[in-house]
């Protein structure tokens, strides 16, 4: 029964409209390697349900495969603004999702607790008006605190990156876990990739940092720098080089295609990415 | 350049350290070398058990001296504990473990220190499209108080309202927060390239607190989208001191992640 | 004493793992010592990945060769990863991260299979209380299927219902679980020191499986509350092979916890 | 900003009439010491909010400190029922709340959350119809699942064991937390009992094991064997012979008053106790 599949059987099944969710945190742990092979299998009119991200759902953006996208927060930090998710929304032409925290934080524990919605105090802001299927007002009871209830999101399906897992799915972090657990319980198939598939002995020695037990997962790829150009809990940090090249390309539609071709569409498999990024090496160990 | 040159960066650090207490709690956001910074440098001097997390990581008074995103996984071998983010999102209430301030940039703040990250112009068809809510919308609603550091000055990101409200200030001025049922909070400060600017507690608008040096009056009203009050003649920001940037230096930010930001 | 020779915990733990398949995923509650043998020989003989998870302490497939409660902290040593508890209690959904099984001890168990863990007599001054509900509900009600053991087998511990009803069962029988919205599912086995019973698929009326070796069918009835269905003659209980209370002794529970139990 | 305080000291204004929760898990970690300072105290009709339990509401049924209790789960397992619980419920001189594992949390995660009521699924027992408070129906949308309403579950107190804190009140768990956690994210003051209290230092060195951090607690108490009868997180187990003769001598009121003599009243401060049972000592270091 072992989990352990490759990048392209990992993701068969996901279908054009899916809603996707994709884990990580900002520049920390996007799942490049299992975003690119979406994107080499010319998925459309995905529905996103990004982590406070950057490249994962802008790259999806960018290579025309996505229909929605939720945004908690999605930003290129000290390179700037998103630029296709940016583009896609100056031009209207995907749909915006606009969510805060405790609106995921409560849509996706309603989905992993099977309720059909949950409640979250109400903030006072302007995103029940643009979002009034996400914010729905509860009727209060006097004297009550005003709150709003929130749909439970349900994710077809999940992509994360971590650093390590076994053959039976046991998926290790060195680092913060960020929405990824809560996404992992509120989805119906999980698909992690991580930097080194180890053995179950090595998962028990340090099972303090399995946060994702093999019943949560449906699919594990070993896929080394399978986060870059972002980074693996301490094993590797982001690529400021790379992440400001991808932004320049971005720039236009030729120099984001040659982009594209060089790193997704030209690299038929991951093996072929770690080449074209100068074939980095993990250390040899860094638990803690 | 004398001993209390510094940029921008590290006097905003220093004027947000010198109003955080002993034994406050605080949550610090992405983007966050400036918070972080300020926390640490009141822990080093007047606020030793001044509490922080980060609201990404979760890592607890992570105490290493050289500044780093809070997301980063070389925090954790600094810290005294992590939280998981759902708890995190569970923790940010106002009644029992309420956070005592948070610290938060914008693309926009207006009269009433409402704050806008999401965008200018219509939601639907942006003039700019910006990074999204986050915590923002449960920090400026549920935290005790807390702190804007805006990076532009100008009409654009000083408007009378701001385009999209995403993180409550005063809403509507005068009672209307409260009246709406959030607790008592709000803006305390905004600290930009020209100022620093508080609210006048009845009116709750916004108002000039201190220039900073060789900043004019005139010149804040120029780049402001709305008449900000002014009592008397607004001082001059005080610099960081001597002692306060060799701290810093010496025992938060020992790499100059926030010297080699602009001049202040 | 032949070498099949077993205590009534042995062979409770033999009939239950008999019954568990590769891959399940399973919940082992508190007083756990028959639950965590049945798991641990399934995995030893034909169900190396079943999954197994400590209800009140999280411990996922801790494989120590040791029978100890499930909220020990000594299982940590032995295991691949913890859950925490409020992180349990979301788990236990029925379309996402369902459960397979549990097993279950009862003060009573009635005619439906519904259980009973809180008194005997009126709750509000009850003849006897038991110690309550914990993950009882959410188990029987959500998970695939659960077995209950029965420590004994009385007109007072097999009532024609229960008198508190905290684990449903089949409810009022026939359709009534899912007409009032639970999940298909519902107990498949009750064992008890009599034999072996199931449930009529149509009626889901508790019928006589087996019935343990020198067990008489009209004793059965007689220490029976309500009219169980019996088809055709049922056949003895199936005992221990040789091979299953080996792997039972020599690789789940090493110290003999189950056998220092009454004898079967 | 020392939160170390004296066993006295800790338990400083806590009122008669006072919600009181107690953490632990059956014979794991129950708040003994604290428990038995109450008692000292002579505190009355206590509203105890206990996670599953055994000696700590038992203890506190018996020597008259209590008015109400939920029950979520009081046990002797292997030593038979509780015996002062039994009584107070089979003679109904207390009020008995039951609930089960999803109320307790519902109720507890929604006044950790501020929220006056969670949602949890309709499990189609008798617990609505003994505890209607606790247990309210929702209005249910066509297709939409039956759910109730629990309120929000708020502890003035919340009195817990664990192993090792640090000065500042950082808390270190080597075992499970159980219920811990989430019962000190609803209480309004969390006053822990640990075996030992170490350096900040050691604290950070092991901080994966730092469960409750410093701004969850108010007050720790050093107490080495605070857990005793029950067992702590591996520095020592469960004392089968002492739960067995509290038992016993819970069978009669005299004895029972003999037992209280002993162990409680005529052991004015936690060393005596230790006294009591032979003064026993901790392992040297058992963190892992």
């Amino acid at each position: 029964m072992s989990k352990l599949k490759t990048l392209s059987d990992a993701l068969d099944g996901i279908e054009d409209g899916a809603t996707v969710g994709l884990g990580g945190w900002i520049f920390n742990s996007q799942p490049m390697a299992l975003v690119r092979e979406l994107i080499r299998r010319k998925k459309r009119n995905l529905r996103l349900v990004p982590a406070p991200g950057s490249i994962a759902p802008d790259m999806l953006i960018g290579a025309g495969c996505v229909a929605e996208t939720g945004c908690v927060f999605i930003s290129f930090e000290q390179f700037g603004l998103a630029p296709h998710f940016r583009r896609a929304a100056e031009t209207a032409s995907i749909k915006i999702h606009e969510l805060d925290g405790p609106a995921i934080a409560g849509g996706l524990r309603a989905a992993a607790c099977d309720l059909p919605y949950g409640l979250i105090p109400d903030m006072c802001t302007d995103l029940p008006r643009v979002n009034p299927q996400t914010y729905q007002p509860v009727p209060r009871q006097p004297g009550e605190r005003a709150m709003l209830k929130v749909p439970a999101i349900h994710l077809d399906v999940l992509l994360l990156h971590a650093q390590q897992a076994d053959e039976l799915g046991n998926v290790q972090y060195f680092g913060p876990v960020f929405f990824d657990v809560l996404m992992a319980q509120a989805a119906k198939k999980v698909i992690v990739s991580v930097d080194r598939i180890v053995s179950n002995e090595t998962i028990r020695r340090d099972n303090h940092l399995t946060k994702l037990p093999s019943a949560f997962v449906h699919a594990v790829v070993e896929a080394p720098f399978g986060a870059h150009p972002t980074s693996s809990g301490g094993l590797y940090e982001a690529d400021d080089t790379h992440l400001a090249a991808y932004v320049k390309a971005s720039g236009s539609t030729e120099s984001f295609a040659t982009y594209l071709d060089t790193y997704v569409g030209g690299a038929a498999v991951h093996a072929d990415y770690c080449k074209r990024i100068g074939n980095p090496r993990l250390p040899e160990q860094a638990t803690r | 350049m004398t001993d209390t040159d510094c940029s921008m960066a590290e006097l905003h650090a220093v004027l947000l350290a010198r109003d955080l207490r002993n034994g406050e709690k605080a949550i610090v956001g992405t983007n966050s070398d400036v918070q972080v910074a300020a926390c640490n440098l009141a822990r080093a001097s007047h606020a030793p058990t001044l509490w922080w997390v980060s609201g990404p990581g979760g890592m607890i008074n992570c105490n290493e001296p050289v500044i780093r995103s809070t997301a980063r996984t070389e925090n954790i071998a600094w810290s005294e504990a992590m939280m998981d983010l759902p708890q995190m999102v569970d923790f940010i209430d106002w009644k029992l473990h309420f956070f005592d301030f948070a610290i938060l940039g914008a693309i926009q703040i207006d009269r009433y220190g409402n704050i806008n990250t999401v965008c200018v112009g219509p939601h639907d068809k942006p003039r700019l499209r910006g990074p999204g809510t986050v915590g923002i919308s449960a920090l400026t609603a549920l935290a005790r108080r807390f702190y804007v550091v805006m990076a532009r000055h100008d009409r654009g990101s000083f408007p009378e309202r701001v385009d999209f409200l995403n993180g409550p200030g005063f809403l509507d001025g005068g009672t209307s927060r409260t009246d709406r049922g959030l607790p008592e909070g709000g803006p305390k400060f905004v600290l930009s390239p020209l100022g620093v600017f508080d609210f006048e507690p009845v009116s709750k608008r916004m108002r000039v607190k201190s220039l900073n040096p060789g900043v004019a009056l005139e010149q804040v009203h120029k780049q402001t989208g709305f008449e900000l009050l002014v009592e008397e003649t607004p001082p001059v920001t005080a610099m960081p001191t001597a002692e306060e940037l060799k701290t810093l230096r010496a025992s938060v930010d020992t790499t100059g992640v926030l010297r080699e930001r602009r001049r202040a």
